[in-house]
């Protein structure tokens, strides 16, 4: 464990501003739109009503239901620890952790699958369906990313990828690592289901992806799912910003600095693609992962092809 | 002298056999002469002597050939106690009297050094088998005496040319004595080439047809198929057996004479047409002693295969003439308490044996691993050393086409015996499930069973001695 | 020695007693005792070596043709000994009660004995140093799980199955025959220490050898696409029988792979090229084909298929280290395959096992049939969900530990800077198995246990009784242990891995310092995964404890007549990922007006194997009129045959 | 003198090959290998070496065999199981003497092949073309009856060859071949009896139950 100060600070500002990126992205959307739109900050209003609420349960459940918004979250809170958050060193840092994050995600994804077909809604198992299908082609993405970055930097852990003398790498790699940007920012959008793949703002449960899935969390539990989600949203924004603004040389304040704006400015990419594309019909899904992860295969091939 | 009479005893009893009227005395001279035979062969290992001026000798190849017939005819011997009383086959006196005249004419090609008399012997193996073939009042019974009896007469005669032949080759002046193996073998260097060729050429269609070795082989379903099943079991272990130890004699000659690289390739391609043709007609055999046929068909190929390959083959194809001898023996029998169940050996109407005979179908499934060369039994070790002499002796494609075509056979062979030994009985008749198995039909077999077992796990020294030397009189060399 | 031996005596006694002793109380308990103590007691040598001691080997002179007998345990054979003894003691207890539940207890006693030759045979096979007694022992695996394949022969189904895979196996068996031929060549005798000192002697760089190794042991392992009688014969078998098989038996396949490769010596860059390849088209495939399937012991036959990639995988790579002169490479590589090869052996016998228990209670194998058993099935349920989350390889389980190290020797091989960096490609395939294997088991937990009962089977299911549960509970015990604990349990694996990569004891401390620190970091991961987990749990309590809580029905989203026959089903949540890849799928839909079903068919069996055999039996047919019953045709063969014979007696040479 | 008797015999057996192969009645297949059979047992008697009791003793044993008790022995199945007296050949008889005159033919090109010193005398190529011959008419022929000639004619066809070879293969052995050809066509002969019984007609062709379907 690395509890260097601005590892530290850099986590605690992921957890604090995460609601306020998805904020963002939906208010970038309304403004394009020319609506005006709920505040910036609403979800933390919603989070709030909904830790103050009671909850119902569905009789058919069993703990998993319970338990899964717990473990998502906290899959997700020990994901970000893998992350470099301050462009440098992340707060566990080890040999591979580029696998625990994914795999880390992918526990807390179980469990919600789980929960979802917990209730024996067939909703609620359509968006379980579609998750499950469109997240096992999201690995395939992440995993050439990762893997470019190994050959690029000669390192298995995420600080290794993501931060120190990132810079000398850009010089020859520059081609692959914008592209595994392009390749990232795309799985962000599937993985935090946003449009093109999901639409978190459409009331149609029949094309919902990963909301009909929790339909039926209700009170502190839905807070807690709203929470990851929003969380996942900014973690996976902090890695992009990693990738695209190696901070390695930037002292750590102006390194928390680039990516409070980073964030921001994901959230408004977020909110631009929502507002510019449609959503994608579900059987051309497999399609768009199958092109992000492409990108990323390309990076791979290319660097794998001229060796550091 | 006890050369003599492991040959004249059984003759004799034979006609003796011949003159009992009462079916229980008949039974007892049998099985004594089967126990005093055995004891005799016992003897033999530790006393080697010879009779007739030595042209009745027991050499280790013979003196294996000769135990493994004595063991067997012993159980079988047993066995057909049990059967002669519950089946009553054709013929009554005749029975016994046939199994004692055919006892006697395979210790004849056994201890034969004398090449026309291993050709007498043989001749009479075939005549005294043909009796019991036709056990069996019926058409089916008698078209397959009347092919086994043309077409081993006409093979046999082809052998008969071979012995003739062989002997032209033998320099009229000289000491060697005519047809004498010993002499042959000592003098080899002088044979007159040619006529030896063709004597061998000709001895491998001869014996091969004994044998049954593809394409000579035609004979061999119709006749195991209608024959009794220890019958049918005494031909597939003991009298190929003998008919291979024909084979292997003039194989002895030509390899002392240096004909290495004429008789090889012959042995070879005979081999795996054997084990080729075998395989095709394993495949989809709705009667499961024609199969029978077929895998004796196909060990037969393995036994002159690995003559052929020589070095390991040839070691591996001593041992199998044992370890396919008693397993042959064991699969007939087991398969005969079957068809005596059942009242038929075609395979759409056994199943479920195992519910109503247990004992035989836990024998035919050993059987069956045993047959397809599964280690740990007996002829696991023995295709295994063939198939490594292949391989050493520079034909890993022969080891291949091997390999290929027992993975074919064994996929005909498990289809029918898994058939006939699990699922539901497809008779319901409580009858046929109540009748416990009579240990007369059982014990023989499972001895057997054992026998083959513990070949593939320990091979007594004696035992292991006498295949050594066997197999270097062949050519060949343990692995 | 003494020990191992004395102890599988005493397994073979049980085998024995079973037979004998006729009370049935009495009996299953005498037999359990005996093979837990007989496994305990051989387990010993085998915890002694992995501890560091030096290598036994014991060699008896048989005279037999094919050599002495030589039994030996190196660090390899201990480690599969350990799994042999751990799942086979496990599965006793557990099968001594399966097999008593229901229809089967008369069959109880020979499949009792059987299984404990089974595990005889099994802890023989890895500690065979000889080629004959290998074999036996081998051939004997092969025919006593056959055997007990075989137990409910009375269902055509088994029958078939038994069929295809004693075929399957036989074949593999005789692949070996050949092989080791090839290896005794020119060796000073058949045990293997003389067969590895045969290499330099062997043909064509021993390309063939490897060939006939990797397809007659890949014939137990079932990589695609030998792994054709995989799945019929695990759904067949009783259920503790078919853990054994899945746990460890095919196990045995990778055994004889990594007993070929250290023996063998320092391969060519091919053999471990197409060792990777192999396993990453079996992980992927593997899983897609679990997926497609609605039986649960289907499904999990199919995901052995999958995880025998994964070993595979960590295999190739292991061998492309020690081609390319990657000593950390290789250890890494076979490292991680023996370790996931253990973590399998635990899980899959524990997921069989779960899937026992529900088979017992429920009388189906198809998931379309259950739901709602985690409400009556508590532990079993929980004992299925540990070994799901361990085998779709997230932390904190074991299954994590062995992927995480695999990844770890694909990642390495990355920035390598030879051709050995290719390798990295299996990576994203590893990923994509990952993410499949997620699915497949969130659809078969979640079909099986969640929701409502889809049908009036799982209604009357009731918790198994502590004979059953406690094995699973044991399993899971150690999967959650080795997924806690890895930096205990990784340090000896990297040794076996430099044993089998022929590498220095050095190359191995070095590796170790290099993995040691991740490893203590993966299990910090994990236990602060749990906590984090456990100070949410509490926080959510604490805020909900003074909050309204109560129950309704389930959200139908305002329609108000759901019944349990509307809830998704397992066809249904597989259909999109099968979409997706849907020429490789094999998967067969049927639509109606009210139903919607799929069945997943084998596409090796049914598109080639069964063909081909078809093919072979058409030709066969062919012949057939040769053989046409007249004698006069059958006297031309002679003639024929006389010709042949003398035109071959003219122009010999 | 003994030479050019050696060879008026040997052509004696060609002939009588012929004339079995061109019979169409039974009876008359019978009596020609029963002159082959005494031909054949004269045969030793005037091979180089002179008489000497073992060559007598073979020489009554072969025609007393082979010309008297088994043709006997045929004539006498013919008229109990009430055979019809045609050949019933499967290939016609003008046929059987092209396929009788390419075996001598080919026994000659056989002969023709071997080195010199195995050639000497006219006994290869007639002990071949009368093993051919008999062959030939085991194939083309129907009846088991005439099957069983052409067995005997095969017999014969080797045992000229034997008996060339006479003294060097010992008597009893001599002896034991001839009972055993003895008792092979007499059990032959029993089951075409039997067979006979059994089916209307004793043509071999019909046999064909047992067969691969």
């Amino acid at each position: 464990m690395n509890f260097t100060t601005p590892a530290v600070i850099a986590f605690l500002v992921v957890l604090l501003l995460a609601p306020a990126v998805a904020g963002v992205a939906t208010r970038t959307k309304s403004l394009l739109t020319g609506r005006k739109g709920a505040p910036t900050l609403q979800l933390y209003f919603d989070l709030w009503k909904l830790v103050q609420r009671g909850a119902v349960f569905s009789e058919t459940t069993t703990w998993i239901f319970r338990f899964a918004p717990v473990l998502v979250v906290a899959t997700i809170l020990l994901a970000a620890t893998v992350v470099p958050l301050d462009g440098r060193l992340s707060l566990i840092k080890f040999s591979g952790d580029a696998v625990a994050f994914a795999y880390a995600l992918g526990l807390g994804r179980f469990f919600l699958v789980l929960a979802a077909l917990d209730t024996g809604s067939s909703f609620e198992g359509m968006g379980a369906s579609r998750e499950v299908t469109f997240a096992s082609l999201v690995e395939v993405g992440l995993f050439l990313s990762f893997g470019t970055l190994v050959v690029v930097t000669h390192e298995i852990s995420l600080s290794g990828m993501l931060g120190a003398p990132f810079a000398l790498h850009w010089t020859a790699n520059a081609a692959a690592l914008v592209m595994i940007g392009a390749c990232l920012f795309a799985l962000l959008l599937a993985e935090c289901a946003r449009v093109p793949v999901d639409d978190p703002a459409t009331h149609l449960e029949l094309t919902m992806v990963h909301e009909v899935m929790v339909l039926d969390h209700s009170g502190p539990d839905l807070a807690l799912i709203l929470y990851g989600s929003a969380l996942k949203l900014a973690v996976l924004g902090a890695m992009i910003i990693s990738v695209l603004i190696p901070r390695a040389n930037l002292s750590p304040a102006a390194s928390i600095a680039v990516l409070m704006l980073g964030l921001i400015v994901v959230g408004i990419g977020v909110g631009i693609v929502e507002s510019i594309m449609a959503r994608l019909r579900l059987p051309k899904v497999p399609l768009y992962l199958a092109g992000a992860s492409s990108l990323a295969l390309f990076s791979l091939i290319l660097v794998l092809w001229n060796p550091a | 002298m006890l050369e003599l009479f492991l040959v004249v005893v059984p003759l004799a009893a034979g006609a003796l056999a011949y003159a009992l009227r009462k079916a229980r005395a008949r039974s007892a001279l049998l099985l004594t002469v089967a126990m005093l035979h055995t004891v005799a062969v016992g003897v033999l290992w530790v006393h080697k002597g010879s009779a007739l001026g030595g042209w009745l000798m027991a050499d280790d190849l013979g003196l294996l050939v000769l135990s493994l017939v004595s063991v067997l005819f012993l159980v079988v011997a047993f066995y057909a106690v049990g059967y002669v009383r519950y089946e009553r086959p054709r013929g009554g006196r005749a029975f016994v009297s046939c199994l004692l005249v055919f006892l006697s004419a395979t210790s004849l090609v056994a201890l034969s050094q004398h090449l026309a008399l291993l050709w007498v012997g043989m001749e009479s193996t075939t005549l005294a088998i043909a009796p019991l073939i036709y056990s069996r009042d019926d058409r089916r019974s008698l078209e397959a005496v009347w092919k086994y009896l043309v077409i081993s007469s006409v093979g046999i005669a082809l052998a008969l040319l071979a012995v003739f032949l062989l002997a032209t080759a033998q320099p009229v002046a000289g000491a060697s004595r005519a047809l004498l193996l010993p002499d042959l073998i000592s003098g080899a260097s002088h044979l007159d080439q040619w006529w030896l060729r063709a004597s061998f050429v000709f001895a491998l269609a001869g014996f091969g047809t004994k044998m049954g070795l593809a394409p000579l082989h035609t004979w061999k379903p119709d006749t195991y198929g209608e024959a009794p099943s220890l019958v049918g079991g005494l031909m597939a272990g003991a009298l190929t057996s003998c008919a291979f130890l024909g084979l292997a004699r003039f194989a002895q000659v030509a390899l002392a004479a240096g004909l290495q690289d004429f008789v090889r390739p012959l042995l070879i391609a005979a081999g795996l047409f054997s084990l080729l043709v075998a395989a095709a007609f394993i495949i989809g055999q709705a009667d499961v002693k024609r199969m029978l046929a077929y895998s004796s068909v196909e060990h037969m190929g393995l036994l002159v295969l690995g003559l052929g390959l020589g070095g390991a083959g040839a070691y591996g194809s001593v041992l199998h003439v044992i370890n396919n001898g008693l397993v042959k023996v064991m699969l007939f029998l087991a398969v005969g308490n079957l068809v005596l169940a059942t009242g038929t050996s075609v395979v759409a109407d056994m199943r479920g044996m195992l519910r109503t005979r247990p004992v035989s179908a836990w024998l035919l499934v050993a059987g069956l691993f045993a047959v397809t060369g599964s280690p740990p039994f007996g002829p696991f070790v023995s295709e295994f050393s063939i198939i490594t002499g292949a391989v050493r002796e520079h034909h890993p494609w022969v080891a291949g086409a091997t390999v290929l075509m027992l993975t074919i056979i064994f996929v005909g062979i498990a289809r029918m015996i898994l058939g006939i030994v699990y699922g539901e009985p497809s008779t319901s008749d409580d009858e046929v499930s109540s009748v416990a198995e009579r240990p007369s039909l059982i014990i023989g077999p499972l001895i057997l069973a054992s026998m083959v077992l513990l070949l593939g796990l320990y091979i007594p020294p004696p035992l292991r001695g006498a295949i050594g030397r066997a197999a270097a009189s062949l050519g060949g060399a343990a692995p | 020695m003494i020990l191992f031996l004395s102890g599988l005596a005493i397994i073979l006694i049980s085998a024995v007693a079973v037979l004998v002793i006729r009370d049935e109380v009495i009996r299953d308990r005498f037999f359990a005792t005996f093979v837990v103590a007989g496994s305990a007691l051989a387990s010993i040598p085998a915890f002694r070596i992995l501890g560091g001691a030096a290598s036994e080997i014991t060699r008896w002179h048989s005279g037999m043709p094919g050599g002495d007998w030589v039994i030996g345990i190196d660090p390899l054979s201990a480690v599969f000994l350990l799994a042999v003894l751990v799942v086979g003691a496990a599965n006793a207890v557990y099968g001594v009660a399966y097999m008593r539940v229901g229809s089967d207890a008369r069959l109880s006693r020979q499949a009792s004995a059987t299984y404990a030759a089974l595990v005889t045979v099994l802890a023989l096979v890895v500690t065979a140093q000889s080629v004959v007694l290998f074999l036996c022992a081998w051939e004997l695996m092969a025919i006593s799980s056959f055997l007990l394949v075989m137990t409910n022969h009375q269902e055509t189904q088994v029958r078939r199955a038994g069929f295809i895979y004693i075929v399957a196996t036989h074949t593999g068996t005789l692949l070996l025959f050949v092989m080791f031929a090839i290896w005794s060549n020119g060796a000073a005798d058949w045990s293997f220490a003389s067969l590895a000192a045969n290499r330099p002697a062997l043909m064509w760089g021993g390309g063939p050898l490897f060939l006939l190794a990797l397809a007659g042991f890949g014939m137990k392992a079932g990589f695609v696409p030998l792994h054709f009688w995989l799945p019929p014969a695990h759904a067949a078998s009783p259920s503790h029988v078919s853990a054994v098989m899945s746990g460890i038996l095919i196990k045995m396949g990778i055994y004889g792979m990594l007993r070929v490769v250290m023996l063998a010596g320092p391969p060519p860059a091919w053999w471990g090229w197409t060792v990777l390849a192999l396993g990453a088209l079996s992980a992927v495939l593997g899983v897609l084909w679990a997926l497609a399937q609605h039986d649960i012991k289907r499904l999990l036959a199919y995901h052995s298929v999958e995880n025998i990639g994964i070993i595979m995988i960590g295999m190739g790579l292991g061998t492309l280290g020690t081609a390319y002169g990657h000593p950390m490479l290789a250890i890494l590589g076979y490292g991680a395959a023996v370790l996931h090869t253990v973590n399998h052996a635990l899980f899959k016998a524990l997921l069989f096992m779960s899937a026992g228990a529900v088979y017992r209670m429920t009388g189906t194998r198809n998931i379309e049939e259950m739901g709602g058993l985690a409400r009556r099935m508590p532990v079993t349920f929980a004992a299925f969900l540990i070994g799901s989350v361990a085998i779709i390889g997230v932390p904190p389980l074991n299954g994590f530990v062995s992927e995480w190290l695999v990844y770890q020797g694909l990642f390495r091989a990355g920035y390598s800077s030879d051709a050995a960096r290719i390798a990295l490609l299996a990576a994203p395939v590893l990923a994509l198995a990952g993410g499949l294997a997620l699915a497949c088991f969130a659809k078969a937990a979640g079909v099986m246990f969640l929701g409502n009962p889809r049908s009036d089977k799982p209604l009357a299911a009731r918790e198994v009784g502590a004979a059953m549960l406690v094995p699973q509970l044991a399993l899971a015990a150690a999967c959650v242990a080795i997924g806690l604990l890895p930096m205990l349990v990784v340090g000896p694996f990297l040794f076996i891995g430099a044993t089998i990569a022929g590498e220095q004891r050095s190359q191995a401390l070095e590796a170790w310092s290099y993995v040691s620190p991740a490893a203590q970091n993966v299990a910090l991961f994990a236990v602060v995964l749990l906590l984090v987990a456990a100070a949410i749990w509490a926080g959510r309590r604490f805020v909900l404890n003074r909050r309204s809580v109560r129950g309704d029905a389930t959200w139908g989203c305002g329609y108000g007549a759901t019944t349990p026959r509307m809830q998704y089903t397992a066809s249904s949540f597989a259909a999109p990922l099968l979409a997706v890849f849907e020429p490789l799928t094999g998967v067969q839909e049927h639509r109606g007006a009210t139903v919607f079903h799929s069945t997943g068919r084998d596409l090796v069996l049914d598109r080639i194997v069964s063909p081909l055999w078809a093919r072979i039996q058409r030709s066969a047919l062919r012949l057939r009129p040769i053989q046409d019953g007249r004698l006069h045709f059958y006297l031309l063969y002679v003639v024929a045959s006389v010709v042949i014979c003398l035109a071959y007696l003219v122009i010999a040479p | 003198m003994t030479h050019s008797t050696l060879q008026l015999l040997l052509l004696l057996i060609v002939l009588t090959d012929f004339a079995v192969l061109g019979s169409s009645r039974l009876s008359a297949c019978i009596r020609w290998i029963a002159l082959q059979g005494a031909v054949l047992g004269i045969l030793p008697l005037v091979t180089e070496g002179g008489l000497t009791i073992h060559v007598v003793a073979l020489a009554i044993g072969t025609i007393f065999v082979k010309a008297f008790v088994l043709p006997g022995f045929l004539r006498w199945a013919i008229r109990e199981a009430a055979i019809r007296r045609e050949v019933e050949p499967l290939v016609g008889y003008m046929g059987s003497m092209l396929l009788g005159a390419a075996a001598l033919g080919a026994a000659f090109a056989v002969t023709s092949t071997m080195p010199e010193s195995a050639r000497g005398s006219l006994v290869v190529p007639v002990a071949l073309v009368t093993v051919m011959i008999g062959m030939v008419i085991l194939i083309t022929r129907a009846k088991a009856v005439i099957q069983v000639v052409g067995y005997m004619m095969l017999e014969n066809g080797i045992y000229i060859f034997g008996l060339t070879l006479a003294r060097r293969v010992p008597f009893l052995v001599e002896a034991g071949v001839l009972l055993d050809v003895f008792v092979g066509v007499f059990i032959m002969g029993i089951v075409v009896f039997h067979i006979n019984r059994e089916f209307d007609s004793i043509s071999a062709s019909k046999l064909t139950e047992l067969r691969e379907s």
